[in-house]
Parts: C-alpha cells; sequence; structure tokens
C-alpha cells in the first residue's frame, strides 16, 4: 500500500517555470506542471494561448524554430532533456509525437512502422517485422493491413493512416507519445478509434493530448490544463475541471462563454 | 553521431560557399583586367567616345556604340515580345481551358530551351533573307532580324512569368470583377493586370536582362561593325558580341586589346546586375502585397 | 446572446413558475385543511394538472439543452440540479394535493386543541415558509438564504415526531375520531415529507450554485 | 445593353487574338524546325556523325563536336549536381535566417541572371589561365558547372519545399537526425523535382556557346577527345563555326548538326516535362 502511494507521486513529467518566446513575443509565461505516469493528459485552450509549443518543448520540436528561445527546466523521469549531454534525437525516441495532419511517409506501411528502427540501425528482418506486428496490433490497425503491409501508406484512409503514425511513433518504444490534435482532421468514427486507442495506450504510456474539441478532452483525459495566454490557468483532474472548474476563465471556455 | 552530423553540414556548406567564391571571382577579374585597362584608357573617354575601334590601328575605346547596339536588338525583341508574351499571358489564365494549359505552357518553354546558336542561324538564313524580301534596302547584318528572333526567344520568360504572376491574384479579386459583370478582357486589363503589375515588371525586367546578355544571336547575325546609330536596318555590334569577335581572333594575352572584353564584360555585368536587382525588389514588394 | 443560454434561461423561469405554483398550492391546502374548506380543495386538485404538465416541461427542456449543448461546469450542474429540484417540487404538489384530497373525507372537523396540540397550523406555516424561502433564494440566486431552510426541516421532524404520542392519546379518549385522526396524522407526515423535499431542493441547489455536494453530510 | 453586347465582342476578339499570339510562337519554331529538317535532313548519315571536320563541306563531319559535347554533359554532370544538391540542402535545410545566409540568397539569384559570356571571362581568368587547364573539356565543363549551379541549386530547393514539413516533423519526432531526415525523406520525396531540374540544367549546358568561345574552345579539333585536358570542341561551336562560313554546304551541315543538337536538347526537355507530369500525378499531400 505505502509502495503504491509512493509510486502514484511520483512524476514522469515536470516543467519548471517554463518561459519561451518567439523573438521577443512571450509565448509562454512561466508555467509549472507536473504529470504522473501511465496518465493522459490533455492540453485545452483557444488557439495561440501556448498549448501546442508547450507540448513541443516536451520533445524539443521547437528546437529547430528560428528565433525561439526558453527559460526553466523540463524532467523527464527526474531527468533534465535540456541538459547538455542529452541526445536530441534519443530524447525523440523516448518522447514520440503524433501530429494534427495524419503525415505518413511517402513509402510502404512496413517502411513507416519500422523508419524509426531504421534510423536506428536495426536491419535485422526479422526483428523489423515482429516490431511491425506489435505496433501495429498496439494502434488497433493489424487486422486491417496485415495482407497488404507493401501497399503505399498514402492509399490508407485518413483514420487508418493516423493510426498508422501511432504505430510508427510506437514501434520505437517510447514512454510518453504527445499528441497534437490527432483526430482533429478524422471523422467521427476514426475519431472514436483514436480515442478508444488512447485509451487502451494508457496502461503502458504517458500521453499527452492537445485538442480543441471539449468532449474529447473530458472523454480521454485524466487531467486537464487550461491554457489562456501563454499561462496554465488551471490544472487539475479532468472531472473536477469540466464539471467544477475554480477560475472563471477556464468556466468560461469550457462552456463555450468566452470573451 | 553528432561528429558525422556536423562533417555533413561542414561540407554542405562548402557547397553553398562555392556559389560565394563565383561571384567574388567574376567580380575580381573583372575589376582586375578591367582596372589594368582604365589606367591606360580614361574613363571619362570610354563613357563618352563615340567610336569602338580597339582592333584598328586608330584605336578609340568609346563604349557608346557596342551600348547602343545592344540597346538596339534589346528594344526591338522586347517590342515584339511584351505584347506577346502579355497576352499569351492573360490568354493562358483567363481564357484557355486548363487542359489546353497545361499541355502549351511546356511546350512555349520548349522556346527558351532551344539553344541560342539555333536561333542564330534561324536570325541569319531564314528570317533576315525574309525581312529583305519586305524591306529590300536591309543590310545582310542588322539589329532587326536577331531582335526579332531574340524577342521569339524572350517570349516564354514574359509568358510564363506573367502567367504565374496573374496566377497568384486572390480569386476573391477577380470573383468580385465577374460578379458585377465585367467581362474576362476588362477582368484582366482593369483587374488582375493592376494587381499583377509588380509580377509581370519584374517579368519583363528579367526578359530585358536576358536580351542584353544574350551573345550567339547578335554575334551571329548583327555583324561586327561597332556603330552609334539607332537605325535597326544596318550592321552594329553589341558587347556580348564584341567579347566573341576578340575571344576568336588571335589577340595576345595581356594586351590592351585583350582587356578590352573585361572592360566590356564589367559593362555588361553592371548593366545586368542593376536589372535583376530592380526585377528582385519589384517582385519582393509585390509578394509583400499579398501575404 | 449564447444559444444555450437561451435554453438555460426557459429552465430557469419555469423552475421559478414551478416554485411559485407549488408555494401557492401549498399555502392554499393549509387555508383549506384548517378551515374544513371543501371548495378550496377541489380547485387545489384541479390545478395539480397544472403542476404535473410543468414538471413534464421541464424535463423536456433540461433533455433537449444535456442533448444538443452538452452543458458543461456551470451549466451542467445547474441542469442536472434543476431536474432533480423539478422532481422535489412535483412531489411536494402531489402532497398539497393529498392534504386537499383528506379535506374532502375528513367527516366531522377536527377539534381546534388536538390541531393545535399537534401544531398542524405551525408545520403548515413552517412548510410555506421554507418554499418561500426557496423561492426568494432562487429568484435572488442567493444560496446563503437557501442554507436558512435546514433549520425549519429540522423543527418540522421534531414535530412529527412529537404528533404520534399526541393523537394516539386524543384517540384513546375519543375512539369516534380515529378515522379523521388517521388523516391528521397522515397530512402531518406529508408536511414532514415536504420538508425533506423542500430540503432536497436547498441541497441541490447549493451544489448548483457552489459546487458543494451536501447530501448525506451531517 | 449595347454596351453590354459591345463587350461580349471585344471580349470575343481578344479571345481569339489569345489565341494567335499563343500560337505564333509556336508556329515560328514549327515552320524552323520543319526547315532545318528539310535542309539538313538529307545530311544526316553515318559519314556526318563519324567523320572529323574538314575544309570540304561533303566531306566534314561532326565526331568531335557530339563527342565532345558528350564528354561536357559527363564532366558537367559529375562537378555540378553534387555540388548543386549540396548547396541546396545547406541553404534549405541547415542556414539559420542570418545575414550570411541572405547574402547566399541575393548572390544565388544573381548568379542566375548573369549573362553566360560572364562566365567565360570568368573561366578564361580562372581555369585557363590560373589554373593552366588550357581550352581543355575541364575547364569548359567547370565553366559551365558554374553556370548552371544556380539554376540546379534554385530548382532542388524548390523541390525540397515542396516536401510538406510534416513530414519532417514526423520523422524528427521519431528521433532521427537532421541528415537522416533529409537523406531518408526529404531527397527520396523531392526526387523527381531535383531530377528535373537537373536535366533541365544540363539541357542548357550543352547548347551553350557563349562561354566555351570565350574560354578558347576551338572550332576545328582534329581528333576525338580521350581525356579531360584534351581540347575539345562542342556541337553549338560547331554550328557557330559553319553558320559563318560562306559556301551553301556549310549551311547544310549547320542545319544538320542543329538537328542533332536539338534531338539531344529535346529528349532531354522530353523527359523533363514527363518527370514532373509524373510528380504532378504520383503524390498528392
Amino acid at each position: 500500500m505505502v509502495n503504491r502511494v509512493m509510486e502514484t507521486n511520483k512524476f514522469k513529467i515536470q516543467a519548471k517555470d517554463i518561459h519561451a518566446y518567439y523573438g521577443t513575443h512571450h509565448v509562454i509565461k512561466g508555467i509549472d506542471m507536473d504529470i504522473k505516469p501511465n496518465s493522459v493528459t490533455a492540453f485545452i485552450g483557444p488557439s495561440g494561448c501556448g498549448k501546442s509549443t508547450f507540448l513541443r518543448l516536451i520533445n524539443r520540436m521547437n528546437d529547430y524554430i528560428e528565433g525561439f528561445t526558453k527559460t526553466g527546466d523540463i524532467l523527464l523521469d527526474d531527468k533534465n532533456i535540456y541538459a547538455s549531454n542529452v541526445q536530441v534525437e534519443q530524447l525523440r525516441k523516448e518522447v514520440g509525437m503524433v501530429f494534427q495532419k495524419p503525415n505518413p511517409f511517402p513509402k510502404s506501411i512496413f517502411e513507416n512502422v519500422t523508419y524509426g528502427l531504421k534510423i536506428q540501425g536495426i536491419t535485422n528482418k526479422s526483428d523489423l517485422e515482429e516490431t511491425a506486428e506489435r505496433s501495429l496490433r498496439q494502434a488497433a490497425l493489424w487486422e486491417e493491413v496485415k495482407d497488404d503491409l507493401k501497399k503505399s501508406a498514402l492509399a490508407l484512409s485518413g483514420g487508418q493512416q493516423q493510426r498508422l503514425c501511432i504505430a510508427r511513433t510506437l514501434a520505437v518504444e517510447p514512454s510518453v507519445i504527445l499528441m497534437d490534435e490527432p483526430a482533429s482532421a478524422l471523422d467521427p468514427i476514426s475519431t472514436a478509434k483514436i480515442e478508444e486507442l488512447i485509451f487502451e495506450l494508457k496502461e503502458k504510456y504517458t500521453i499527452i493530448i492537445v485538442t480543441h474539441n471539449m468532449q474529447q478532452a473530458s472523454r480521454v483525459s485524466d487531467r486537464t490544463a487550461f491554457f489562456y495566454m501563454g499561462e496554465l490557468i488551471e490544472y487539475g483532474k479532468t472531472k473536477q475541471i469540466f464539471l467544477n472548474p475554480k477560475k472563471e476563465k477556464t468556466e468560461n471556455y469550457i462552456s463555450g462563454r468566452f470573451g | 553521431m553528432k561528429r558525422g552530423e556536423k562533417i555533413i553540414e561542414g561540407v554542405l556548406f562548402l557547397c553553398a560557399l562555392i556559389t560565394i567564391l563565383t561571384t567574388v571571382g567574376i567580380i575580381w577579374v573583372l575589376l582586375k583586367e578591367s582596372i589594368s585597362f582604365f589606367t591606360e584608357v580614361s574613363v571619362f573617354d570610354f563613357l563618352t567616345d563615340k567610336e569602338w575601334t580597339p582592333l584598328f590601328s586608330d584605336k578609340h575605346f568609346g563604349i557608346l556604340p557596342l551600348l547602343s547596339g545592344t540597346l538596339l536588338t534589346t528594344v526591338v525583341a522586347i517590342v515584339v515580345a511584351l505584347p506577346l508574351g502579355l497576352t499569351i499571358a492573360i490568354y493562358l489564365n483567363e481564357y484557355a481551358p486548363k487542359s489546353f494549359r497545361k499541355v502549351v505552357k511546356p511546350l512555349l518553354e520548349i522556346l527558351a530551351a532551344i539553344p541560342t546558336v539555333v536561333y542564330g542561324f534561324f536570325a541569319l538564313i531564314v528570317v533576315t533573307p525574309f525581312l529583305q524580301s519586305i524591306f529590300p534596302g536591309l543590310s545582310g547584318f542588322n539589329a532587326l532580324s536577331p531582335g526579332i528572333v531574340m524577342g521569339i526567344m524572350i517570349v516564354p520568360f514574359i509568358s510564363s512569368l506573367s502567367e504565374d504572376a496573374l496566377a497568384a491574384v486572390p480569386s476573391s479579386l477577380r470573383e468580385a470583377s465577374y460578379g458585377l459583370g465585367a467581362t474576362k478582357l476588362q477582368t484582366s486589363f482593369k483587374v488582375l493586370i493592376p494587381a499583377a503589375s509588380s509580377g509581370i515588371i519584374s517579368s519583363v525586367i528579367l526578359a530585358l536582362s536576358r536580351a542584353i546578355g544574350e551573345t550567339m544571336i547578335v554575334a551571329i547575325a548583327a555583324g561586327q561593325q561597332p556603330r552609334l546609330t539607332l537605325d535597326p536596318t544596318v550592321p552594329i555590334e553589341t558587347i556580348t558580341a564584341f567579347i566573341v569577335q576578340v575571344s576568336l581572333g588571335d589577340v595576345p594575352h595581356g594586351s590592351l586589346e585583350y582587356k578590352t572584353i573585361f572592360a566590356a564584360g564589367l559593362t555588361l555585368f553592371v548593366f545586368t546586375l542593376i536589372l535583376n536587382n530592380v526585377s528582385f525588389y519589384v517582385n519582393r514588394r509585390y509578394k509583400l502585397k499579398y501575404d | 446572446m449564447n444559444p444555450i443560454e437561451v435554453e438555460i434561461e426557459k429552465i430557469n423561469d419555469a423552475v421559478l413558475e414551478m416554485i411559485e405554483l407549488v408555494k401557492a398550492q401549498l399555502s392554499r391546502s393549509r387555508d383549506s385543511f384548517m378551515n374544513s374548506d371543501e371548495e378550496l380543495a377541489h380547485q387545489i386538485i384541479h390545478t395539480e394538472t397544472r403542476v404535473n404538465s410543468l414538471e413534464l416541461t421541464i424535463d423536456k427542456y433540461c433533455e433537449n439543452t444535456i442533448a444538443r449543448f452538452s452543458p458543461v461546469a456551470t451549466d451542467l450542474r445547474f441542469v442536472v440540479s434543476m431536474l432533480k429540484i423539478n422532481s422535489d417540487l412535483e412531489r411536494i404538489g402531489d402532497y398539497a394535493e393529498s392534504i386537499a384530497d383528506y379535506v374532502l373525507n375528513i367527516n366531522h372537523k377536527l377539534e381546534k386543541t388536538l390541531m393545535d396540540n399537534v401544531r398542524t397550523d405551525e408545520m403548515f406555516n413552517l412548510a410555506i415558509e421554507m418554499l418561500e424561502l426557496i423561492a426568494d433564494a432562487y429568484a435572488t440566486d442567493n444560496s446563503k438564504k437557501m442554507k436558512k431552510l435546514f433549520a425549519k426541516d429540522k423543527v418540522l421532524n421534531q414535530i412529527n415526531k412529537e404528533k404520534s404520542q399526541v393523537i394516539a392519546e386524543y384517540v384513546l379518549a375519543n375512539p369516534s375520531t380515529i378515522h379523521d385522526c388517521l388523516y391528521l396524522h397522515s397530512t402531518i407526515k406529508k408536511l414532514e415529507r415536504v420538508g425533506d423535499h423542500a430540503k432536497n431542493i436547498a441541497e441541490n441547489y447549493i451544489f448548483y450554485s457552489d459546487a458543494k455536494v451536501l447530501k448525506h453530510k451531517k | 445593353m449595347i454596351k453590354a453586347s459591345t463587350n461580349q465582342w471585344k471580349d470575343q476578339l481578344f479571345r481569339i487574338y489569345g489565341i494567335g499570339a499563343t500560337f505564333f510562337g509556336l508556329l515560328i519554331l514549327g515552320i524552323f524546325l520543319v526547315g532545318i529538317v528539310i535542309e539538313g535532313f538529307s545530311r544526316l548519315d553515318f559519314q556526318f556523325l563519324s567523320s572529323l571536320p574538314s575544309r570540304l563541306p561533303g566531306k566534314a563531319g561532326i565526331l568531335t563536336a557530339w563527342t565532345g559535347s558528350l564528354w561536357i554533359f559527363g564532366l558537367t554532370s559529375i562537378t555540378s549536381i553534387p555540388i548543386g544538391i549540396g548547396a541546396a540542402i545547406w541553404l534549405e535545410e541547415y542556414s539559420k535566417k542570418n545575414r550570411l545566409a541572405n547574402l547566399l540568397e541575393i548572390n544565388i539569384s544573381n548568379l542566375a541572371g548573369i549573362p553566360s559570356i560572364i562566365y567565360g571571362i570568368l573561366g578564361l581568368e580562372i581555369f585557363v589561365r590560373m589554373m593552366k587547364f588550357g581550352g581543355s573539356l575541364l575547364a569548359g565543363s567547370f565553366t559551365l558547372s558554374l553556370l548552371i549551379l544556380p539554376i540546379i541549386i534554385v530548382s532542388t530547393r524548390e523541390a525540397l519545399k515542396a516536401v510538406p514539413r510534416s513530414i519532417i516533423q514526423a520523422s524528427l519526432a521519431m528521433g532521427a537526425t537532421r541528415w537522416q531526415t533529409i537523406w531518408l525523406q526529404q531527397l527520396p520525396a523531392a526526387s523527381s523535382g531535383i531530377f528535373t531540374g537537373i536535366i533541365l540544367s544540363l539541357a542548357r549546358a550543352i547548347g551553350e556557346t557563349a562561354p566555351l568561345i570565350v574560354i578558347g574552345a576551338l572550332a576545328y579539333v582534329p581528333f576525338v577527345a580521350k581525356t579531360p585536358m584534351d581540347e575539345f570542341t562542342v556541337l553549338p561551336m560547331q554550328i557557330f563555326n559553319w553558320v559563318s562560313r560562306p559556301q551553301h554546304g556549310f549551311i547544310v551541315n549547320a542545319a544538320a548538326a542543329i538537328l542533332v543538337l536539338l534531338i539531344f536538347v529535346f529528349i532531354m526537355n522530353g523527359i523533363a516535362i514527363y518527370f514532373r507530369y509524373k510528380s504532378s500525378k504520383k503524390v498528392k499531400w
């Protein structure tokens, strides 16, 4: 019992006083946040509130953006991901990312799923096949594509493409998966499948999802963070945020009375 | 891993650096020889003397005759190319069916892909005799014939780039005009061309620069007689044709005659440089307008 | 106005109307019971159909809001609370009707001393005051006022506890009145239930307005 | 009402004029090509392709010219393609938005607009004189490489730009390095665009005459080049030489040589157009 309490108090990701700037534009203003392992955290907030920027800080995808600077630290398993000895590529294998629009590589399904292994230099065919099957199964896509893994990924439907992108991310066995509006370009049925998938993946992974869909946030997440104008206005259990938000801004935003 | 990446980046950077070295090389070569040329010939003479006879015993080094020759062929070329190119651009953009445009655009671009020496042949062997049958007084070498052929050659420059500029005009503007009951012609001339004007102007300037630097057509069909004239029916010589003439001859390295090609080259370089940058400037301003 | 606000407003108005209606029903049931006014009793029974139809209307509004607007936060709490308050109000309306029914069934006028001994009048007044409090607190959106209601409910419960002994002693002394006394006993019981429902309404209202759950807490 | 019908009428008139203008250029091109074919086709035989140049038009051939053009094609490809693609990748993917990058940017646009003859002057000083290559294939191909480098860079960059950012992001997010992303994703995805640009620029190099004249390529080369250090001639040089001679026989020779040159150029353009067409159909991002 004591052990379990200890376990749940350990944080997977800790952000400490994060400020971020595009040039002189202050886009994230002092955010602190702790995220527990094996949970789904939803980031909500109006466009331009900094939630995507914050998400991309967690796997350092902002590194390449011209004029981007940040202060503060982000800890992954208590290690600072911005420390000088951290290899960005290694970090990104640990912290996978799924994007808004499905973005499969213009290659076969198999090549897509095994891309992450290939760039790590793994060429053993049976290893690749094993991983492909495992991750496609995890992404609930295996049954649909197992007979034509050689087919171009671009021939899949939008929903399938997105699950392929998730499978591709799972193949490198990350512990954290960042999802930037993963279902915003999909139809309701595909969206439901993705949400179901997120629910299942929670057992093994820590998931952070940015979404504009309030219902989606309330459906899939354990905790919800509301961002506004670069600040973290409210962060708490999803049920509490949606039933009884503490801040008026949160209330106004989630009930659609913004402004 | 990290080091490998750095090495690759370094090699790639060196590749990019070669372009800078090229420019530096061009400027250095032109300046070096030109400066030694201008120690012997005064800049004032170069710019004002009305004769260019570096290969004669009575040497004159006035660039004006070469400039007038260049100007003459260029003007003829633009007079041919501008109305033609612009009309084609408008027609393809507004009138022609999409499938037609898809076929015709690459076909027109073939005009620009044909080696210029072939155009020179065309000008000398086909166009000049044809023009002579209309204007009996036309000399066998003249500015008119290469000018016209050059015009045909640069049509795709103007038509393609102008078409791009017209296509970039937001469709809302076009629809607004149609919505008011305007015809395609009215829409084209009253809305699209003004809106795309900078793009069109920049394409024309680019074509101008192309015409000024064009060598083979004029070297073959315009003659080798530098003269200060605006008459397109007599033989003339352009800057480029002069450089070819000197290169073909046996001019000893280091002689004043040899250095003339650098002075002439520098003049050409400066002209095209100015025109190109004016074109970029105009085009950039235009792009800002719609972003 | 935001579309969901229009819906919320509609529910709000209907609930307000419901409260007023039920309050009026209860206060008429008091008059009818205390004065054995059979005419008034008939009116109460007749008006009950309006209470029922209003309940259905409120339910319909709430369902519509949930189905079409997926309310969250305050809106969600509002709709959920109103659904429950609505059914509580309807139950109070039912009790008023039952009491009117008893008036029609009582054979002889109940003796004044008995009525006073079981504090019938006081009980009626307390129940009505509770509804007045609800109406006032609801109309002014004041959850503090709602809390005043809990004390009154305790008094009601106390009276209710004492009533059986008083009535039993009276019936032993006047066995012929047993029939009528049972009605009195039931009436008191109903009024106590009105208090319970009123308390539920207050709790639900506080859940809506302060997001605090008071139920089943002492 | 009258106004409206006048407008309609003008509109139709312009349509006809537009068709006329569009076909005018193509028509002239057609007439000219037919003329060349009539003039030169009969001359185009094995003897013409396999003979060395001669003072007699009937005996002269283009063996040295077309082999020279092939040499130039090969040597220019070897130097310009890797450098051009490399530079494009650096500019598109690695350069930061600073003054150096800006300078490179402007510089490349300017280089693309410099007349080819100026490159000839550069080649003359640098390769022929300073590096002492003389009027050799090496000097010629280096000069032409510099000439077409900006075109390759610009078209490669366009092709790289057309690869969706999302693909790049996906690859980086998988933990790929910059170079892995470029090598495994961007270059394959941009390959047909890059290839098109390269083919078009090489076609241009094949047709260039002026810079080669300036660096001193000879019109009369009585042997087939064996090494890159040999003197050489190319088809356009041969044509230029023949055009400037008075005898009609040489004009016929020029026409025949033009046919060969145009076949070269058209095939390359055709390949480029085909690739552009194919790539425009293939991937819908």
